[in-house]
């Protein structure tokens, strides 16, 4: 008798119920079909804005269909937490260090969150949102 | 092993995850307020075709667009193998020839403003 | 049985076995090295060492403290020839650790740095944050892995040498993923088995530390040297055992009874210092055996805490600050709080002595050889005499290193143009300890319970070998122990499976460890003074007329073992008085 | 005194014998426990009085050696480090995920050991020199810079956290590459360009996905992941400078 390993396989399609964190890293990789999708209504509204006004102004108005209403409050969920990921993640990316010490994460990523909201703020100043 | 040629399909999936971490909530949000008819006068054609055909507005556009398409493909490459897809080549060649095709649209369509 | 031919075989993949193993191959790289080990070598328990390792190396220190310092601390039981080479070596070894990678912890200039240590007269501990164990064991294991002359045998366990015309030429080890006994034909064998703190209770030791390789060599007829002196340290959790390091005291840590006296100052070691600025070989700072001797007066007299894991006196280190206690205690705070849920910045944790250390071992020279010719032995494992009645603090870790390289050496030098063993005879030997694991499977009538004997063997440890000793209970100790003995005979296995059966195992550490036990307890009752480690309260002093000798234990299958005695080396230094007291200069 | 607080604690824990069984099955245990204590001495409770054909491994009860590593409710856990305090209900104890089982809760760890060896995980010098010329300085700010890396235990909990191991085995794996890692930001070491030739292939870094579990899993604060998006972002600016900028090496 002698060494007989058993091979516990990791579930290829769905090995992320296992764990919560699982989860969380499948939404944020997720996020991926919105923004992608919503890349692709960008392209076309470009193409919108190349045929002419009337057609700007027609895409526009298609945006207003609900079922357009529902896939960009998705989109921006996804582009939100796609962000946010994004951001704690900067502090694992690119550690600074001065001195002995290192610069805290929080700071790191807060840095990254100010930045955001200003850069959000201008475009939207720039829109004439407010 | 020899050493990867991933970079090349990397660099610009991390740049376009900045990108999209930065711009895309405030233009998801833009267009959002379109969709529930409260369009800024941004967003209006006169505004957008002066900025869309200005060198920087062409550069900014372009470059948000195209970059976030392959960030997006790319992601979605590693997320069609994390649920179980395992032919790799095949939705990354599927999926980059997507964001190539995008990119290239968005460029010619820019180019006729 | 399959046979594995080899150069030398190392036993032990702690550090002392890797610094050995590295030392062959860089001395010679067609030598073929294996190295077999219980575990795989990082989780040797030479990586639960926190607080450093001594060399000299500051312009304020000189060998000649070193050796006074180790001598002294030793109560003169130590080989001074021993010393003065150990002493020389340090730093070397030391230095060269710092070139294969070891995180030392630096001064501004980018300097090796140094802290106080208990005994120690001067700073001269090398240490890296409160892991200097683990940082030095994983620096060696990852340095090892570079040379491929060195076969690793991880997860087999070595069961007994092989001798053939008076030399040791090989040893039996079971490969424990299958339970398959292999026989490795070695010119010359290194045993770096490490210590047998498992014997007791209540131990700072790894679960792996039961003295095997103590007890193969033994059991070959190589003499176990001053198995008495088994040292306490002073500063272990009550309910683990898990060791808060020396450097707790050596930043500035103090040691109060319930009264919030520093106690210590009435044991010889006063007068107090001032606290948060501790002064070496003083008070908090003087050697492992007064201070937990000290613990002992203490519970006397009924000044010990009672916790709710039993009597404790109180390490407070508050006054240290959260800046320093972070950056130079990590580990220890970590461990506080996580098993005992005290925040060490906020309070004093209750300690009490724990066994730590053993100073006996394989009788070895200061070549780190044995009486038996082809058999080295270095580490803990190993008595080479460094470290006499009482090891001081950071010694140990460098006596690895020191004495690891030196047996390598010694063993390369040993094969050269020996003959070609008599491969019959030693199948035939292999046999035999094949057959002594058949036996034990196959023993039907076992009327002994392994946990059971385990259990009685360290209660009688802790009972009749403590601390403090007398001739009655010392006498009941050996008893004891050569009852379990006979008893062990009968020991049953309830697993009889091949594959990584640690019921097996633990039944063969259990051997090893009464093996070890009964050298301990002997060597105790013989010794009728009181030295370091080793204090009895029927002969309270120094006996350097009778006793400046080592103890020889010699194997004498189940009877009793015979105890003979070896002169100590003494060369400049004779005999003095220990005085850690304020008033030493 | 406070007399010490009991539990009953039920643990569910996997067996398997390679000698008897042809698959893996649970087997309930309860044991009385302190409160304070953690899984492993309830393990060793089982052990001694109960079961002594358990098997697992451990050494130093510390969380330092790195040997007992499990599945503790689905989490890869130190067992010496998991508190009977924090869970409630049946504990359930698994060997290591994506490492095979030998037995019980024993599992092979080859794959990691050959792994650690093929990412050069030792001092390459930048220049030789003798130990009697004396150490290499480093100031405390380098040491700190790769201090972090150098605390791994090895007890590859990363592994069996990390998805993209169990799901690409070829994977070099976190606490390997962490290892390259520490060496390559020594200030002492000179041997990146070496170490690049495996860390740099499609084996290497580019198999993680950023799943971060490898950090929050490990016991030692090394912060694999960290170091894997840092190894990243050089191998891609490598890779610009061999291929982009002519005559370029990295
Ligand atoms: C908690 C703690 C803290 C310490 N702190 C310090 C300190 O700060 N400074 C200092 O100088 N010293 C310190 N020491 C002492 C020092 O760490 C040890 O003495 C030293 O590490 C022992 O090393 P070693 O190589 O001899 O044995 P170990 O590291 O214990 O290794 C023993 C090896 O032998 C192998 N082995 C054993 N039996 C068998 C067998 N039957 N078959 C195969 N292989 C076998 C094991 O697998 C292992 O690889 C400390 C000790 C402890 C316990
Ligand atoms: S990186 Fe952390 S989890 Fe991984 S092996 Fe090292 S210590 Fe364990
Ligand atoms: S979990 Fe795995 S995917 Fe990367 S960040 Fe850690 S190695
Ligand atoms: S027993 Fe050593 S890490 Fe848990």
């Amino acid at each position: 008798m002698s060494r007989r390993p058993l091979v516990r396989e990791c579930p290829p399609t769905t090995w992320y119920f296992r764990q919560p964190r699982y989860m969380r890293y499948m939404s944020r990789e997720i996020t991926s079909i919105f923004v992608g999708a919503y890349c692709v209504l960008l392209v076309v509204g470009l193409q919108r804005l190349a045929d002419g006004p009337m057609a700007w102004e027609g895409f526009l108005l298609a945006l207003q269909s609900p079922a357009s209403i529902v896939f960009q409050i998705l989109a921006l969920v996804a582009a939100v937490y796609h962000a946010a990921t994004w951001f704690n993640a900067t502090q694992k990316a690119m550690p600074i260090q001065i001195g002995e010490g290192f610069v805290p994460g929080k700071l790191i990523s807060g840095a990254h969150y100010a930045a955001w909201a200003v850069l959000s703020l201008i475009v939207l100043i720039l829109a004439g949102v407010f | 092993m020899a050493k990867s040629h991933k970079p090349v399909v990397w660099f610009p999936f991390a740049a376009g995850g900045t990108v999209i971490a930065f711009c895309m909530p405030v233009i998801v949000l833009l267009t959002l307020l379109a969709a529930l008819g409260h369009a800024p006068a941004g967003l209006d054609y006169q505004n957008m075709h002066v900025f869309a055909r200005s060198g920087l507005g062409k550069l900014i556009i372009f470059g948000v667009v195209a970059l976030s398409l392959w960030s997006s493909a790319h992601r979605l490459r590693c997320t069609c193998y994390d649920f179980g897809l395992r032919a790799d080549t095949l939705a990354a060649t599927v999926l980059y020839a997507a964001a190539i095709f995008g990119s290239i649209a968005a460029a010619v369509f820019l180019a006729r403003i | 049985m399959e046979t594995i031919s080899t150069d030398v075989a190392i036993i032990g993949a702690g550090g002392a076995g890797l610094r050995a193993a590295i030392a062959l191959a860089e001395t010679d790289p067609k030598l073929r090295i294996a190295l077999i080990s219980k575990v795989y070598p990082m989780r040797s328990h030479t990586c639960a060492a926190e607080g450093g390792a001594a060399g000299v190396i500051k312009p304020d220190d000189s060998f000649d403290m070193h050796f006074d310092d180790t001598v002294g601390g030793g109560d003169w039981l130590s080989d001074q020839d021993c010393v003065e080479y150990f002493i020389h070596e340090a730093p070397k070894e030391l230095m060269q650790l710092e070139h294969w990678g070891c995180p030392w912890n630096r001064e501004a200039d980018g300097s090796v740095a140094v802290r106080p240590f208990g005994g120690m007269k001067k700073q001269r501990t090398w240490f890296a944050a409160d892991k200097s164990g683990f940082h030095i064991l994983h620096t060696l294991f990852q340095t090892s892995l570079q040379f491929p002359s060195i076969s690793r045998y991880d997860e087999y366990y070595a069961l007994d040498l092989l001798v053939d015309e008076g030399r040791c030429q090989g040893v039996t080890a079971m490969e424990m993923r299958s339970g398959e006994l292999r026989q490795f034909h070695a010119k010359a064998v290194i045993i770096a088995g490490g210590g047998a703190g498992r014997m007791f209770p209540f131990s700072t030791n790894g679960a792996i530390k039961t003295g095997d390789g103590m007890a193969m060599a033994y059991r070959a007829g190589v003499p176990l040297k001053d198995m008495e002196f088994v040292q306490y340290h002073p500063t272990g959790l009550p309910n683990t055992g898990s060791l808060l390091t020396e450097a707790c005291r050596g930043e500035g840590g103090i040691l109060v009874n319930k009264h919030g006296r520093r106690y210590l100052a009435d044991y010889g070691m006063g007068p107090e210092t001032p606290v948060g600025q501790p002064q070496l070989k003083t008070m908090e700072l003087g050697p492992r055996d007064r201070v937990s001797q000290a613990y002992w007066h203490e519970l006397q007299k009924g000044n010990t805490v009672t916790t709710q894991w039993g009597e404790c006196v109180l390490l407070d280190m508050r006054h240290l600050g959260e800046k320093k206690i972070n950056e130079r205690l990590p580990l220890v705070r970590e461990l506080a709080e996580a098993y005992l849920g005290v925040d060490i910045v906020k309070e004093a944790v209750p300690i009490r002595p724990v066994v730590h250390y053993m100073m006996g071992g394989i009788s070895t020279n200061t070549a780190a050889a044995t009486p038996l010719p082809g058999l080295f032995a270095a580490g803990e494992c190993a008595c080479v005499s460094l470290n006499g009645a009482n090891r001081l603090g950071s010694n140990s870790l460098v006596e690895l290193l020191v004495f690891g390289r030196r047996a390598a050496l010694s063993a390369a030098e040993h094969v050269q143009g020996l003959p070609a063993a008599n491969a019959a005879a030693l199948n035939a030997q292999a046999e035999k300890t094949q057959q002594r694991i058949g036996e034990l499977f196959s023993r039907t009538d076992g009327s002994e319970s392994m946990s059971g004997l385990r259990k009685e063997m360290q209660l009688t440890m802790e009972k009749n070998v403590g601390i403090y000793r007398t001739e009655e209970g010392l006498q009941e100790g050996v008893n004891k122990i050569h009852e379990l003995r006979q008893r062990y005979r009968r020991v049953k296995l309830t697993d009889k499976s091949s594959v990584f059966n640690t019921d097996l195992f633990q039944a063969l550490e259990l051997g090893s460890m009464l093996d070890c036990a009964e050298a301990v307890t002997v060597g105790a009752l013989a010794r009728k003074e009181s030295r370091g480690a080793h204090q009895r309260l029927d002969y309270v002093e120094r006996d350097d007329k009778n006793y400046l000798r080592h103890t020889m234990v010699h194997h004498q299958g189940m009877d009793s073992p015979r105890v003979d005695y070896l002169d100590v080396v003494i060369t400049k230094s004779p005999p003095g008085v220990r005085d850690y007291s304020g008033d030493h200069k | 005194m406070t007399p010490l607080k009991e539990r009953l604690v039920q643990l569910e824990v996997l067996r398997y014998n390679p000698d008897t069984d042809t698959e893996a099955h649970f087997q309930r245990y309860e044991v009385v426990c302190q409160e304070e204590w953690v899984v492993l001495d309830a393990l060793n409770k089982v052990k001694a009085d109960i079961d002594p054909t358990l098997n697992y491994r451990w050494s130093c009860h510390m969380a330092v050696c790195g040997s007992c590593g499990m599945m503790i409710n689905g989490e890869p856990k130190l067992s010496c480090h998991a508190f009977l305090r924090d869970y409630e209900g049946v504990i359930r104890v698994e060997p290591l995920a994506h490492f095979p089982v030998e037995r019980d809760l024993v599992t092979a760890p080859d794959d990691f050991m050959e792994k650690l060896k093929r990412v050069k995980p030792y001092m390459i010098p930048k220049e030789k020199k003798p130990i009697s010329e004396g150490e290499y300085k480093q100031t405390p700010a380098q040491l700190m810079k790769f201090r972090q890396y150098s605390m791994c235990i090895n007890c590859m909990l990363c592994y069996a956290a990390c998805p993209q191991y169990g799901l690409t085995p070829s994977f070099i794996g976190p606490a390997a590459l962490t290892l390259a890692h520490r060496y390559n930001q020594d200030s002492r070491d000179g041997g990146r360009a070496e170490r690049q030739e495996v860390v740099a292939t499609h084996e290497g870094v580019w198999e993680c996905t950023f799943v971060g579990a490898c950090s929050e899993v490990c016991p030692a604060q090394v912060d694999p992941a960290s170091a894997l998006q840092q190894m990243k972002i050089t191998s891609s600016l490598d890779w610009i400078v061999e291929h982009l900028i002519p005559g370029g090496k990295p």
